[in-house]
């Protein structure tokens, strides 16, 4: 009924679907962290509100806006690619990689200032202060910094896919990887839309 | 489209020959029989594993090892039966193999992906296997890794957990690929209600292995995290909660164990058709239980913690779907028992796999029954009567499938036949050795023998010598049944196309199939 | 291939007005979450989040456009998902 | 089953004879069933078969009846549950409980400590547990309950026994090493018995006039026999026997050294265990025991120590 196979077919639609399966795995994966966050919280609900006191709302900010940019850039290589226009993509995915970096040097900021002043799990500091601030900062590096860690996966294979780009292996035609890709980065960008509310806002 | 002259997969040469044309063959039919060699592989270490342990409880005190390594062993023992065997089990050996020609197509969606999911698979195992010969103690947690104790034991935890989460990730691969598979390659005319119920079991299988895998990884990391950076998720001494470990291990773990069944429905529900000589009894209705199975598996995880001090909510909660989840498995053994009514059937030696299935799948799964009740779950709650329900289940339901299943097909993945009086005397030793061995846990478990028990008070010891006599008159089933499958691959007659008289695809293409499958894709009316 | 429905080509307009109120949201959130709300605070802040994943899921990945079986896949996940917060919640609050 | 020995013992086995009914009858049914079909419908039999779709009713049929069927047990399960769950009644005796690697403490209301579980028939037993290292978890098969004991929450559990004797207590959560040696015994005594028993200090007072004897008790009382022997055996700790005044290889801080076993060194091995490692022994596995015994107690410890070095020193 749907289309036929051989190795070297062709499907854009296949490959999208696989792409999104992925995708749910991750959210899954994410959803983990998220249930422990949850219910940790719920136990030590005035221990976190403390503790996301020392999170900066300004640079959580920022970054969530540099991260839905470069979300919409993404977004917009994927129309450019099917609009024939190779430049214009190729520069749609360079504004979205710079912005990847910036967000990374802007948590590498974050977190080093927090090192800096002995919150780090295991940290003396830390185990002074109590069960839930334990709880919180644990779950606020381990979070944030998986998140990061796609972040960097993600860096890796724009560059790889602009270069297909570049080489004309993506084309109008056949550009499925340059939109799972988006996809990929999409989820990462809704991630992060929780993870921001959660750790900086609600206090 | 039999006769075919083209090369079949076996003799066909690629790229690369000999055992490289092994290892980096793409072709689903070859991936599908290295894992059959490295399953079986680890099945026979996992088996002696199990072998040793009823040496060991065959008298109280020591008989042949310290507690030390007792404790190891069963870890080890639970780590590869579940997380090496029965989970990558049949989707991977049998419906990797069978999947794209049941469904008319020449491979699975990702060739590639496919090969990778199994050097996943031997990657995730050499790196669970490397904790028993590194440096220090073997890991003795048992397989479910509970906290604290994963975290305070001096063994080597962690090699074993991240080989558990690498293996997850073959395992999710794997479920992506059928998926997909399903979606998209279908024969021209195949409608999903006309699709066989082998691949239709693997693809609710398949969505547990999407949905349910993350899980268990996320949850083994953060144990990582626990014991390599302190953090604390699970820790009390750090305000962490033991409990929710439990809960995120079970979230995957109770839906896992649907992983293992399904499959193994999925090849009764072929093999009893076949040689009943009629069709399926309600196949809509067996469809339906298997997606209603993967579905509702996702929410009883709690009646592994029904003493753990959950609330009382919870306690309602997960014992009432626990009795639910029984229901659509109710529903296909119904349907397997009608579809054998006026039929002609034919006892060959892949349906006395499937009838004795049948009967040790229900005692298996009408003892979960009482596990599944609070008030008898008090009482039987990490017993040998759970060893027992699981073993009779996993064991049973999941090994009889795949046995049932391995015997079905050889022919079609061989080319030839294996000689069945041998398979048949194997399979009676194995069955009479399977009910020695593991019934008399259940009365075990009932006058209160806890689990994970190197040691017992002496009234436990009668049913315990009966037991551990069971593993001896196994070992004996499953040698023959082992030898003779192995023989027969190599010196077995030539086997016909279609020896049973099978109705679905793989009966019409030749044995063994070509390398992509089919000439012509099949258009199904 | 029997593959008809052909791709529609989002307009950057499009995109720019999703991001453009992905944006305002943000502001909102924070600024709802500075006015003391106790525990509104947490809903309103989830609800924002909400609704960008929302905008981000229809516009950005597609959904809106695509085969409608994606956004039931999507749909099926997320409510999974939820069932088992709220199945594991039963153990801690008697909701 | 029916032996009826604790006040829940009749809802457990109430519920369990049940659901085994219902199972037995399907089991042996179903299988009946299937070996006549296998000998009715043989090929030799029946060489025709008569092709059957499925059939509506019959789907909906056992789908129901299983449905019923499973909703009763269900019920069972959960009635006999509620009681368990239930506060302890006013009345009841309270007994500390604790539950460490691998051994069973049990402390009453007036202060007295022991191994086993001593308990008056017929009066409610309130056991109130904790666990100071790992899950653990108090199963006492003949009363038919069991219930895990997880560190960093006090659990509560209570019953009441029907008849004298002695019943095995066991733990049923995996713990480690000596996991199924962490058993010990109920002993359910008339309550003249107990009473006897509860006031009795005799034995206490007797313990001081032989030396060293009132360290033995606490030791084990305390649960130290579990790790340690005494007869120079090695289990997961050191063994006592000669270890007082006896030169000793240790890990401090990741170095080795000796020091010599006295008494400032073994006091500091109770309070701070992880200071000085025993060279050939596991970090981790002892935990401090800084706020459970009182320094007198350390002492008596140590003076019975002394009598296992042949009291030399
Ligand atoms: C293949 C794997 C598999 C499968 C399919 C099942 C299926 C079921 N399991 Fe099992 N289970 C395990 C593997 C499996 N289990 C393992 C590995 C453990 C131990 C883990 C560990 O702690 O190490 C375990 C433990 C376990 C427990 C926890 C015990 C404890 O530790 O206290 C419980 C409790 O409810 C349970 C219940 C059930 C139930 C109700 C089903 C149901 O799905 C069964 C449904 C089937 C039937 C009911 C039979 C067929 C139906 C009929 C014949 C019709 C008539 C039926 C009725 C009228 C009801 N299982
Ligand atoms: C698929 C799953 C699976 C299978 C097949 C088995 C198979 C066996 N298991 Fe299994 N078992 C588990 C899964 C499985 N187990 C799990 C998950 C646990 C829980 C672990 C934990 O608590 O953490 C467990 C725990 C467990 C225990 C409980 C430990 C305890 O709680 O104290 C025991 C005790 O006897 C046991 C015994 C056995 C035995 C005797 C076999 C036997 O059936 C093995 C029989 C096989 C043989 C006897 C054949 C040997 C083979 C040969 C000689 C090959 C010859 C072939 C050639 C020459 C080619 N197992
Ligand atoms: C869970 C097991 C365990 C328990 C219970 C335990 N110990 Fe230990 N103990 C150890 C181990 C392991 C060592 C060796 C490692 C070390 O020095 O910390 C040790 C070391 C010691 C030493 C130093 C011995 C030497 O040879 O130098 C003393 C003294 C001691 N324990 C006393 C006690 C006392 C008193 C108790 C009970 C109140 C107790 N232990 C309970 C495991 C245990
Ligand atoms: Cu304590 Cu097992
Ligand atoms: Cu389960």
């Amino acid at each position: 009924m749907e289309g036929n196979n051989s190795n070297d077919h062709y499907d854009h639609e296949g490959s999208k679907m696989g792409m999104w399966l992925f995708i749910f795995t991750e959210l899954l994966f994410f959803g983990g962290l998220f249930f422990v966050y949850a219910i940790s919280r719920y136990k030590n609900e005035t221990a976190f509100a403390l503790a996301a006191e020392e999170l900066n709302v300004t640079t959580g900010a920022i970054n969530t806006i540099i991260l839905l940019i470069s979300s919409a850039t993404i977004a917009m290589a994927v129309s450019a690619i099917q609009l024939k226009k190779k430049n214009i993509t190729l520069i749609f995915l360079a504004i979205t990689l710079i912005l990847a970096v910036v967000f990374l040097v802007n948590k590498y900021f974050e977190w080093g200032a927090k090192i800096e002043h002995g919150i780090y799990p295991g940290s003396e500091i830390l185990q002074q202060l109590g069960y839930g601030e334990i709880l919180y900062f644990g779950l606020y590096f381990a979070m944030t910094g998986l998140h990061a860690l796609h972040i960097i996966v993600g860096i890796v294979i724009i560059l790889i896919i602009s270069v297909k780009v570049y080489n004309e292996k993506i084309h109008a035609e056949r550009f499925v990887q340059l939109e799972n890709t988006g996809l990929y980065w999409h989820l990462v960008d809704i991630i992060w839309i929780f993870l921001f509310p959660l750790f900086y806002l609600i206090v | 489209m039999s006769n075919s002259n083209l090369p079949n997969y076996l003799e066909y040469k690629g790229k690369y020959k000999g055992l490289l044309g092994w290892i980096f063959s793409t072709d689903h039919k070859r991936i599908g029989l290295l894992y059959l060699y490295s399953v079986m592989t680890f099945f026979i270490v996992g088996a002696l594993l199990g072998l040793l342990m009823k040496f060991e409880l065959i008298a109280p005190g020591k008989t042949i090892m310290e507690a030390k390594s007792y404790n190891a062993i069963f870890t080890l023992h639970g780590i590869t039966m579940i997380f090496l065997i029965v989970i990558p089990g049949i989707p991977a050996i049998l419906g990797n193999f069978f999947l794209p020609i049941m469904i008319g197509a020449k491979d699975v969606f990702y060739p590639k992906l496919n090969l990778i999911s199994w050097w996943l698979y031997i990657l995730g195992a050499v790196v669970a296997l490397s904790s028993q010969f590194m440096h220090g103690a073997s890991p003795d947690t048992g397989w479910t890794f509970y906290a604290p104790y994963s975290f305070r034991t001096q063994s080597n935890v962690l090699p074993a957990l991240i080989g558990a989460f690498i293996l997850g990730f073959s395992s999710i691969l794997t479920g992506i690929n059928f998926i997909v598979t399903m979606h998209r390659l279908r024969a021209p005319g195949m409608k999903w209600l006309k699709m066989p119920l082998f691949p239709w079991s693997l693809y609710g299988t398949a969505w547990i292995q999407v949905l349910a895998t993350p899980i268990i990884g996320i949850t083994l990391l953060m144990v990582v995290a626990e014991r390599v950076l302190n953090i604390g998720f699970f820790d009390p001494a750090l305000g962490g909660d033991p409990v929710l470990y439990q809960h995120l291990f079970w979230i995957y773990s109770h839906p896992a164990v649907y992983i293992m069944i399904l499959p193994s429905m999925g090849v009764i529900s072929e093999v009893i058709p076949t040689f009943a000589r009629k069709e399926i009894f309600g196949y809509n209705a067996v469809v339906i239980s298997t997606l209603l199975i993967a579905f509702v598996g996702y929410f009883v995880w709690g009646h592994h913690m029904f003493t753990a001090g959950m609330s009382e909510t919870s306690l309602f909660a997960f014992s009432f779907l626990t009795f639910l989840v029984a229901i659509p498995s109710a529903i296909k053994t119904f349907n397997w028992l009608a579809t054998l009514y006026k039929g002609s059937i034919i006892l060959k030696t892949p349906m006395y796999w499937a009838v004795s299935f049948l009967f040790i799948f229900m005692i298996g799964g009408l003892s979960g029954m009482v596990l599944g009740s609070l008030a008898a779950n008090v009482h039987l709650h990490d017993t040998a009567f759970v060893v027992a329900h699981f073993h009779f289940i996993v064991f049973g339901g999941v090994g009889f499938g795949f046995f049932a299943g391995i015997h079905y097909w050889f022919p079609k993945i061989f080319g030839r036949m294996y000689d069945a009086s041998w398979a048949d005397t194997g399979w009676l030793i194995f069955f009479i050795g399977f009910l020695t061995l593991y019934a008399p846990m259940f009365y075990l478990g009932i006058t209160g023998m806890p689990r994970r028990y190197y040691d017992y008070v002496p009234e436990f010891h009668p049913a315990n010598i009966i037991s551990s006599f069971g593993a001896f008159i196994m070992i004996a089933g499953l040698a023959i049944i082992i030898i003779n499958l192995i023989r027969s691959a190599k010196k077995g007659p030539k086997a016909e196309e279609s020896p049973w008289g099978g109705k679905t695809l793989e009966w019409t293409v030749s044995s063994p199939p070509i390398v992509e499958n089919f000439e012509e894709i099949p258009e199904i009316k | 291939m029997v593959e008809t429905k052909k791709h529609k080509i989002v307009s950057y307009k499009t995109y720019g007005i999703i991001l453009i109120a992905l944006i305002i949201l943000t502001f909102i959130s924070v600024f709802v979450t500075r006015i003391d709300l106790s525990n509104l605070s947490i809903v309103v802040a989830l609800s924002i989040a909400g609704i960008k994943s929302l905008l981000v899921f229809s516009f950005f990945m597609h959904l809106l456009y695509d085969k409608k079986m994606y956004s039931l896949m999507v749909a099926g996940v997320l409510l999974v998902m939820t069932l088992v917060l709220i199945v594991t919640f039963l153990d801690y609050s008697y909701l | 089953m029916y032996s009826n020995l604790s006040n829940f013992s009749e809802g457990v086995d109430n519920a369990f004879v049940i659901i085994f009914s219902v199972i037995a009858v399907f089991l042996v049914g179903l299988t009946v069933l299937l070996i006549y079909f296998l000998f009715r419908y043989s090929e030799k039999r029946n060489p025709q078969p008569t092709p059957i779709k499925g059939n509506m009713w019959l789907e909906i049929v056992w789908t129901i009846i299983p449905l019923g069927l499973v909703l009763g047990m269900f019920y069972y399960g959960w009635m006999a549950w509620i009681p368990m769950l239930s506060k302890a009644p006013e009345n009841s005796i309270e007994i500390k409980t604790t539950a460490q690697m691998w051994s069973w403490k049990f402390e009453y209301e007036n202060g007295k400590r022991t191994d086993t579980l001593i308990i008056p028939l017929g009066k409610p037993i309130e056991l109130i547990a904790n666990s100071p290292d790992v899950l653990h978890s108090l199963y006492i098969p003949a009363f038919r309950i069991k219930r895990d004991i997880v560190p960093g929450r006090i659990t509560t559990m209570w019953f009441k026994a029907n008849r004298e004797g002695e019943y095995n207590l066991f733990c049923a959560e995996y713990c480690g090493l000596q996991h199924s040696y962490m058993k010990t015994e109920v002993k359910v005594l008339s309550p003249e018995k107990y009473d006897e028993w509860y006031i009795d200090t005799t034995a206490a007072v007797a313990l001081t006039s032989i030396p060293g004897a009132a360290g033995l008790k606490i030791i084990r009382d305390m649960g130290c026999t579990a790790c340690h022997s005494l007869d120079g055996s090695t289990l997961v700790g050191p063994t006592y026997k000669g270890v007082f005044g006896h030169e000793v290889d240790v890990i401090t801080n990741g170095k080795e050294r000796k020091v010599i076993a006295d008494a400032e060194y073994i006091k500091n091995s109770i309070n701070n265990p992880n200071d000085d490692i025993v060279k050939g022994f596991n970090k981790g596995l002892m935990r401090s025991y800084k706020n459970e015994l009182t320094d007198d107690e350390i002492e008596q410890i140590i003076l019975y120590l002394q009598t296992l070095s042949g009291g030399k020193e």
